[in-house]
């Protein structure tokens, strides 16, 4: 073949162009290799993306399967007397008078009355198998609605979370006593308690409305979930006015010059300094050095605004200089000034790229967990913060101390605590693409 | 709730300003029967904002130094014996009066530190009524003397617009102070490291082994314990790293060509938000996935194949930086791709070049030093990344090639020192400001690169 | 000009064009009019008016030619609007022509009356001057109105000019051979005839250029031609 | 062409007749550098009142950035330095005192690429007005707006949509209601910078017969590329060749019988 | 005009000989649609051999459409359907048969704005012969692109600065080395999309010798919308209007004689 | 066309206008010598060449006119260029118009030589044919080399050719009243003579659309006029 077309193409040296003819003949016999070449990469594309997407699903799954259960967990129904002497011995329903009622006794008897424990050891292993927060239970209770009082009442307390490790499967009854957490006896509680009907498998009203505990079963987000809108708030307020305010300043008003120069080389790294870094600086500036107090949304929210800060600049940036300049030609020659334009077209024009870039800016800050850590939001916080100078944690620091956490059930409870936080993040980012779509205008 | 009382008053006051300058404006038409130079809300503007500014500094200028002076002040009340005595450290002091200033009283603090909180008081409220004066001062006359300026020559507009661009200038002046903070938050601790620890030590040394002087102190004597040699932390991050990225890259930019050239739009639309959902996840949840999923799924796996792997493994946390790090890659690539102007790829076509041409000869060559800047920034990512280590690499200072082995990363290192209490004298919690220093830098220094080959990619279509 | 062109200002100056056209049109036939008329009447104040007005008609002529070319170059015409103005230049300097010899006629009249010229027979300026008249009347109207029939109506009905001026340049030269003080009278009223016959040349040519506005090419078959003063021999 | 015209050395000054009896802009000795590289030559020139004139001449020969001396464009060009004198009705318009918002209030302009701003057709023909708070009142306002329309030739294509964007529009009708934006703040002046270069020969022609009846109104000067286009326009054209104006006169003259030869060469096609 | 000429009923029908003797290209029946919207309607034109034919016709009205149905770039958009045959030398290129990349090869296209490779000026113009496997070796294809570059009348210029960028040459010669680019893979045809459209009067003027001179050696079709331009370079034209094909004839006799109403309409400035 | 459009064929088809106005020119100037000769050597077969050879001076005529309304309608020439065809339209007319007095000088000089005519005494068709002739020479040569000044010489020594004929119409005039057998001889040379001085004419046009061409505008001066014939009367 090719012999063939070297005779031809010799014939035509002189022309030096190969004719057409030979040309199209020459080109006809590569094309089935050069088509397969072209399937191959576009294999090899369908393959990356289908891991990607794979990657993906595995770890939704992962999360998913974990953390679903853990949004439930066992309880158990107990006939609880009212008894007004008992739980609120001063009778005016204070937090004082409610600490030094006896809540737990009642729920106590109440348990022993249907399993019956024998002798004190027997007693102290029943005990325990209602949650801690029993007391804490009641005394809401009455609080929400003194009329309890005097009546008996069905009231479910969440198990403890070993039985509710053992009711899952995770304790297996065929694992030899010494192998497991909890003992033959209980086992026989347990077994009682259903046979009574007593226990159920519900969605976990703590989950949702406790804060960090160091008992499984009573964990929840609620402190954190606080902790991070307040943080975000406080982010929020420092990182949009500025970054917005720096990426005008910038775009359309700094003169090119060596200062305009270092203010971008700056900012383009930080946008590249890891995180853990700005942590640092909080922890080295507004704790060591202005003696701000550790812990509380204030100082975090300072330190995400600061790291998210370049992200918002430069985002604003690109969303600035996407307004053509034939706008800004339209403005000054109708006689606009320099603010006019800026903030009669600039801005409004930029807008939409603007706040999609400080949502994003948010979720990142929302999920970032490493200099939080450094400026002690990671400290065990049980009060739900009512301010940005309560101490608080947030969700992903809330995770990463969850995910340490040896319990069985913490497992779940951390799963359940990425779901919300995917959650959260998912309905931002959807909001960042609705507000794109909304208010992004062709020009 | 005081400086929250007298900034609204502040902000009620600017606005009567502005109502002023605006009424004195209309009134300057109608009695000249002339048209101001500028629209007459720029004079209220301007009125409302030379009443504000000045005052708005003033007051942050007595709430923020008040207390500075207070400190100051205070240590006039604290007994020689209390400063004398041998574990004194003025920060808990001051903590002790302060609380006894806000009623939060722990036992029975000392007569003298109740004494002190009395007379800390009573300087607030002198402070508190002379800010109120001062600020009252500031206002009424930047107020008043703004309102003066107005007449029919006066050019509002301008001098609003010199205002505000000032504002906006100094705005930009806060990324500077970023950076500056931050270099000053890490350089001075690490001189001081080094003040401790040899330079050459720190890097060269290959054995990271990090002690509390206290710890070391109790710990049966064991001069020389610690060792700061960070080679190890370097060897960790750079293993787990090129783990990453043998798993990010080839995704990354298999996906990227894919989605921008051969994708329908509809795939497109459909699979590029999807491979942002990655870049999306709080690297937290990446970490517990790799603590929690990937390592025991490898451990079994490994064992199975007769491999020793370590429950927290390089390989876990390589594989999961991998995957967080795909969106890095491709949606930087895919940006650059397509950045390449359709009409390069008319060009191609238009010659007869099937798909895999245009793209390998055409748009990739086009598109590289920006794919080479997406991979760059990617590792940048992979290095200073966190969480997915802290949780999933392990804390063991190993020298090892050996993915399968629990390695250390300084991002790693850094948050096990500094997180919980900290002795700052201590070399252990000033290793973590020099392990940052070098993180820093390196990091940087990618960056740097990879902005500039951007840029410089840039300016050819522009 | 059925419809306008988006340009008003181009239409504007094509009826420029056209009105200064039919003007010189207008004026030319005029003038040969008026100096057939004079022919008879031998009226010298009306002579003179035509030999002074066609100076008019020169100016006429620049103009046309001026707003041509300048609309050529500034607007740069295609398809009809471009024949139209090159058909006007070439007519305008035809009309120009016609209104030269109606000032050559004149001047020969005025010699003529000098002469005391009366009436050769068998030869009738008038007649044939009226005929030529309506062939101009005639072609003007079929410019204004694009009819291209009318046209080559108009240029078909010169033969019977050119047969007319044969005659009368046998009758003339035989007056002439009859009688030799006739010589000088006869000149001019040979060169009169000609010129008559000439215009109506010229009107033919006119109608050529309208066949060639309206269709966009030029009128082939040969025209017929029955001027054979060139070719006598006298007997 | 013949020994008679002018060469090389006639480069030095321009051709033709710069001056004009009732001149309403006046160019005196203007340079305009861009940092070191000089864009305008000691160019001088009047620009009458109720005139068009056109600028044409190669790529890069410096029209549009005389034109944007004119309403002082330039001034957003930070390396952009002018030199000389440019008055409008006998005022320095580079003068210190002179603040540029009002200037270009009174010296419209129309760019290249038809650039309505990304609002309803009436808020872009209201946006000047409002700006410079030309209107009284609402009502003032919507008159203005449709007088502006009207003299733009838009008015009827768009009367039933004025709210609807103004992007929406086609080419040569976003073009036009750029004018009519331009001429809603009344200007003595307007430039135009190749106005129809983005547009097809359609709706060129329609803005070519705007300009042509806006002449009679306003002082229009038009840069273009297109020479057919100057000839149609403007009755007055200035050629331009590397920043030096080598000819002004007549566009009749211009097109017909150019006086250098370099605009004859230019204008029948032969630089090259 | 006049009533001879054929009105509103002839539209349907192409006016003039849209038969070329040795036809290279023949489209036949040709039907296109962008989803349900028909932008070409029903038409038959032939493209001969060695000539330049020019497409005009208000914006719009299919040009380009119908000029890329012959080197199928039509391919690259989805919702773009084809009906009716076009064959070159006798082949339809509509054929499921047909492989795009060799009839591309062999039908050459250049587009309006130049879109050289971001390469050396002579990995640009050898780009196609590498692909195609067109040269044998080094001096083969070191040949090639000279030729190449030479037809493009563009080798003077580069020859000594052939490995500096294609993007740094001014917009007259990036169009040029397009072309070059395109011959150097020896089409038969080469399709131009309003090729000087980004271009100023002197480079455009280039451009239009640069193909004049290619007309002896290649069939070329370009589509402009500069009726100057359509008169200038080519032998025939073919006026759209609305996606159908109004009139072909020869050059010559379109600009001065069309015969159908719309066209004399078009050209002289008349439709709007 | 010192320097070359950008556009190759641009100057190939003004080329090919040029060519064939030249073509033309000399055409008509060789018809014209050839009229003139043959006036002299009464050589009946040459005299059928030139008046079979006119009918090549009206195709030349045509085809300038094609081509230079196809450069007009095509290429929108601007300037020089736009003159250098509409001149070239107005002289290839003219061209076209001087070979047509050459056909009919044959003619009638066939008709002459019929009549046995020999000279009248001090008319000398020849000596004016040959100053017309060197007029012809002149105005193409100037038109070649765009020298209007050679051009405006031209244009002034038609003078000499008007006076010329008033002359020889006198003295033809003359030998007329002389002799009435001479009356057809005396009428066709009449008519012999007039046409050179038309020639003559046409000339002095010629080189009038040389200085526009040249100078872009009308040569505005009035010409000089000497041909008084039309208002001789003869003693
Ligand atoms: N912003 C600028 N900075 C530096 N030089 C510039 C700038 N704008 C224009 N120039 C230079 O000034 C000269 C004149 O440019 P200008 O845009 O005025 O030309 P022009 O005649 O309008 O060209 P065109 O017809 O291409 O629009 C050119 O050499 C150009 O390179
Ligand atoms: N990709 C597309 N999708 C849908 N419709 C299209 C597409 N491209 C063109 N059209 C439509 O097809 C018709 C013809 O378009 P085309 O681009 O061929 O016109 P044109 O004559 O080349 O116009 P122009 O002179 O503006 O380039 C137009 O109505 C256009 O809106
Ligand atoms: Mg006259
Ligand atoms: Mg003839
Ligand atoms: O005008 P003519 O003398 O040539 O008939």
């Amino acid at each position: 073949m090719l012999c063939m077309l070297l005779k031809n193409t010799e014939n035509n040296m002189n022309k030096k162009i190969i004719n057409p003819e030979d040309a199209t003949n020459i080109v006809k016999n590569s094309i089935v290799k050069r088509r397969s070449k072209d399937s191959r990469l576009k294999l090899f594309g369908r393959v990356a993306i289908g891991l990607a997407v794979c990657f993906l699903l595995f770890l939704f799954y992962s999360i998913f399967t974990k953390g679903y259960p853990g949004f439930f967990q066992y309880y158990v129904t107990l006939d609880i007397n009212f008894d007004r002497e008992r739980i609120d011995p001063k009778g005016d329903l204070s937090d004082n008078s409610l600490f030094d009622g006896d809540a737990s006794a009642i729920v106590n008897e109440s348990l022993f009355f249907i399993i019956e424990p024998k002798g004190r050891k027997e007693k102290k292993l029943a005990k325990k198998i209602v949650s801690s927060g029993k007391d804490v239970r009641i005394a809401k209770m009455v609080k929400d609605d003194p009329g309890l009082f005097g009546t008996v009442t069905k009231v479910k307390f969440a198990l403890d979370d070993d039985i509710d490790s053992f009711l899952r499967g995770y304790i297996k009854r065929e694992t030899p006593e010494s192998e497991r957490r909890i003992s033959d006896k209980v086992i026989g509680f347990i077994d009682k308690l259903n046979e009574e009907g007593r226990i159920s498998y519900e969605f976990s009203d703590y989950i949702l409305s406790g804060s960090a505990s160091g008992n499984p079963e009573m964990a929840g987000i609620k402190g954190a979930f606080i902790g991070s809108i307040l943080t975000l708030s406080v982010c929020l307020l420092i990182a949009f006015p500025l970054g917005v305010a720096t990426a005008v300043y910038l775009e359309e008003i700094a003169k090119k010059n060596r200062i305009t120069e270092i203010i971008e080389v700056n900012i383009n790294n930080l946008a590249a300094v890891p995180s853990v870094v700005f942590g640092i600086m909080g922890l080295a500036i507004f704790i060591s050095i202005f003696g701000m107090p550790r812990s509380i949304p204030l100082v975090g929210g300072m330190v995400l605004a600061l790291m998210t800060l370049p992200t918002i600049i430069i985002s604003s940036r690109a969303a600035i200089r996407a307004v053509p300049p034939s706008v800004r030609d339209a403005a000054y020659g109708i006689g606009a000034s320099k603010l006019q334009v800026i903030f009669h077209h600039v801005i409004p024009l930029a807008m939409p790229g603007m706040l999609t870039g400080t949502i994003i800016g948010m979720a990142q800050a929302l999920g970032e967990t490493a200099p939080l850590l450094m400026i002690g939001m990671v400290a065990f916080i049980v009060d739900i913060p009512n301010s940005v100078v309560d101490p608080g944690t947030v969700l992903p620091v809330q995770i990463f101390m969850w995910a340490d956490f040896a319990e069985r059930m913490f497992i779940q409870k951390t799963s359940a605590a990425i779901i919300v936080l995917l959650g959260f993040l998912i309905a931002m980012n959807a909001l960042a693409v609705y507000l794109r779509k909304k208010l992004e205008r062709r020009w | 709730m005081f400086s929250f009382y007298l900034l609204t008053v502040i902000l009620i006051i600017s606005l009567l300003f502005f109502l002023l300058g605006y009424n004195r404006a209309k009134n300057l038409i109608n009695s000249n029967k002339k048209n101001l130079h500028s629209l007459t809300h720029y004079y209220g503007i301007f009125c409302s904002l030379s009443a504000l500014l000045p005052t708005l500094g003033v007051f942050f200028i007595f709430t923020i130094c008040d207390d500075f002076i207070f400190a100051e002040l205070i240590k006039e009340y604290i007994p020689d014996e209390v400063i004398n005595s041998k574990d004194y450290n003025f920060t808990i002091v001051l903590a002790q009066i302060n609380n006894s200033v806000e009623g939060l009283v722990f036992g029975t603090p000392p007569q003298w530190v109740t004494n002190a909180a009395e007379i800390w008081k009573s300087w607030v409220i002198k402070s508190n009524i002379l800010t109120v004066i001062v600020c009252a001062i500031t206002i009424l006359t930047s107020g008043f003397l703004s309102y003066k300026k107005i007449n029919s020559e006066f050019r509002s507009r301008n001098a609003v617009e010199k205002i505000v661009m000032t504002i906006l200038a100094v705005s930009s002046v806060i990324a500077i102070l970023t950076t500056i903070a931050i270099i000053f938050s890490v350089v001075f601790e690490s001189i001081r490291f080094f003040a401790l620890i040899p330079y050459d030590e720190f890097l060269f040394g290959t054995v990271w082994n990090p002690q509390f002087e206290g710890a070391e102190r109790a710990g049966s004597g064991q001069e020389g314990l610690s060792q700061y040699g960070a080679i190890p932390l370097f060897a960790g991050t750079f293993l787990i790293s090129i783990i990453a990225l043998c798993v990010s890259v080839p995704i990354g930019l298999f996906s990227a060509i894919y989605l921008s050239e051969y994708a329908s739009s509809k795939e497109r639309a459909f699979f590029k938000p999807l491979l942002e959902v990655l870049a999306g996840i709080p690297t937290v949840v990446y970490g517990f996935f790799a603590a929690l999923t990937v390592a025991p799924f490898l451990r079994s796996s490994g064992s199975m194949l007769g491999l020793d792997i370590a429950s927290e493994s390089a390989l876990a946390a390589g594989l999961v930086m991998g995957i967080m790090i795909i969106p890095f890659i491709s949606s930087l690539s895919d940006d650059v791709i397509n950045a390449v102007p359709q009409s390069l790829r008319d060009a191609g076509y238009g010659l007869g070049s099937t798909k895999n041409e245009t793209v390998m000869k055409i748009v990739l060559p086009a598109a590289l030093p920006g794919v080479v800047a997406s991979i760059i920034l990617a590792v940048s990512r992979a290095v200073g990344e966190t969480m997915i280590v802290v949780m999933a690499a392990g804390l063991a200072a190993n020298l090892t090639a050996n993915p399968l082995e629990a390695v250390t990363t300084v991002t790693s290192q850094i948050v096990t020192i500094l997180v919980g209490d900290q002795e700052f004298e201590s070399a252990k919690t000033l290793s973590a400001f020099a392990l940052a220093l070098t993180l820093i830098i390196i990091t940087l220094g990618m960056n740097f690169y990879a902005l500039h080959v951007v840029k410089k990619y840039r300016e050819q279509y522009e | 000009m059925d419809n306008k062109h988006i340009l008003s200002s181009f239409d504007d100056d094509l009826k420029k064009l056209n009105d200064n056209l039919l003007k010189l049109g207008n004026g030319a036939l005029n003038n040969f009019d008026n100096c057939i008329i004079n022919f008879g009447t031998q009226d010298l104040d009306e002579i003179e008016k035509v030999i002074n007005g066609d100076i008019v008609l020169d100016e006429l002529d620049d103009k046309v030619q001026k707003i041509g070319f300048e609309i050529i170059a500034l607007r740069a015409p295609q398809a009809a609007d471009l024949r139209r103005i090159i058909v006007a230049l070439k007519i305008a300097t035809i009309f120009e022509r016609i209104g030269d010899y109606s000032r050559n006629i004149s001047n020969r009249t005025k010699v003529l009356i000098d002469l005391k010229y009366s009436d050769l027979p068998g030869v009738n300026i008038g007649k044939m001057g009226q005929k030529t008249l309506t062939m101009i009347e005639d072609v003007i109207e079929s410019y204004v109105n694009e009819d291209d029939k009318l046209a080559v109506k108009v240029r078909n009905s010169d033969v019977k000019i050119d047969k007319m001026h044969t005659q009368y340049y046998l009758e003339i030269v035989a007056s002439m051979q009859r009688n030799k003080k006739l010589a000088p009278t006869g000149a001019h009223l040979l060169f009169i005839a000609k010129n008559i016959e000439r215009v109506a040349d010229y009107v033919t040519d006119i109608a050529e250029q309208v066949y060639f506005l309206v269709n966009g090419k030029v009128l082939s078959d040969l025209r017929p031609k029955a001027d054979e003063s060139s070719l006598i021999i006298p007997e | 062409m013949n020994s008679k015209k002018n060469d090389l050395k006639s480069l030095e000054l321009t051709v033709g007749d710069v001056f004009s009896k009732n001149a309403r802009l006046k160019a005196r000795n203007v340079n305009v550098f861009y940092g070191e590289n000089k864009a305008i030559d000691n160019v001088t020139i009047d620009i009458g009142s109720r005139e068009v004139i056109s600028f044409i001449g190669p790529s890069g020969c410096g029209k549009s950035t005389f034109l944007r001396c004119f309403n002082r464009m330039n001034d957003t060009i930070d390396s952009c330095v002018i030199q000389g004198e440019i008055t409008i009705d006998e005022e320095n318009i580079y003068d210190k005192k002179i603040d540029v918002v009002p200037l270009r209030a009174r010296i419209g302009m129309v760019f290249q690429k038809p650039n309505p701003f990304p609002k309803s057709i009436y808020d872009n023909v209201a946006y000047g007005p409002r700006i410079h708070g030309l209107s009284e009142n609402k009502e003032h306002l919507d008159n203005i707006v449709e007088e502006s329309l009207k003299r733009a030739g838009l008015w009827q294509e768009v009367s039933d949509r004025l709210s609807s964007p103004g992007t929406g529009l086609s080419g040569g009708q976003q073009q036009r209601l750029c004018i009519a934006r331009a001429i809603a703040v009344s200007p003595e002046v307007i430039l135009m910078d190749e106005p129809c270069s983005a547009l097809d020969p359609i709706a060129t022609a329609k803005i070519e017969e705007l300009i042509h009846e806006l002449g009679n109104e306003y002082s229009i000067v038009i840069v273009t590329h297109s020479m057919q286009q100057a000839a149609r326009v403007s009755k007055r054209t200035a050629y331009f060749h590397l920043g030096k104006l080598i000819e002004v006169g007549k566009t009749k003259e211009i097109f017909t019988r150019p006086k250098h030869n370099q605009t004859e060469a230019y204008i029948s096609g032969k630089i090259g």
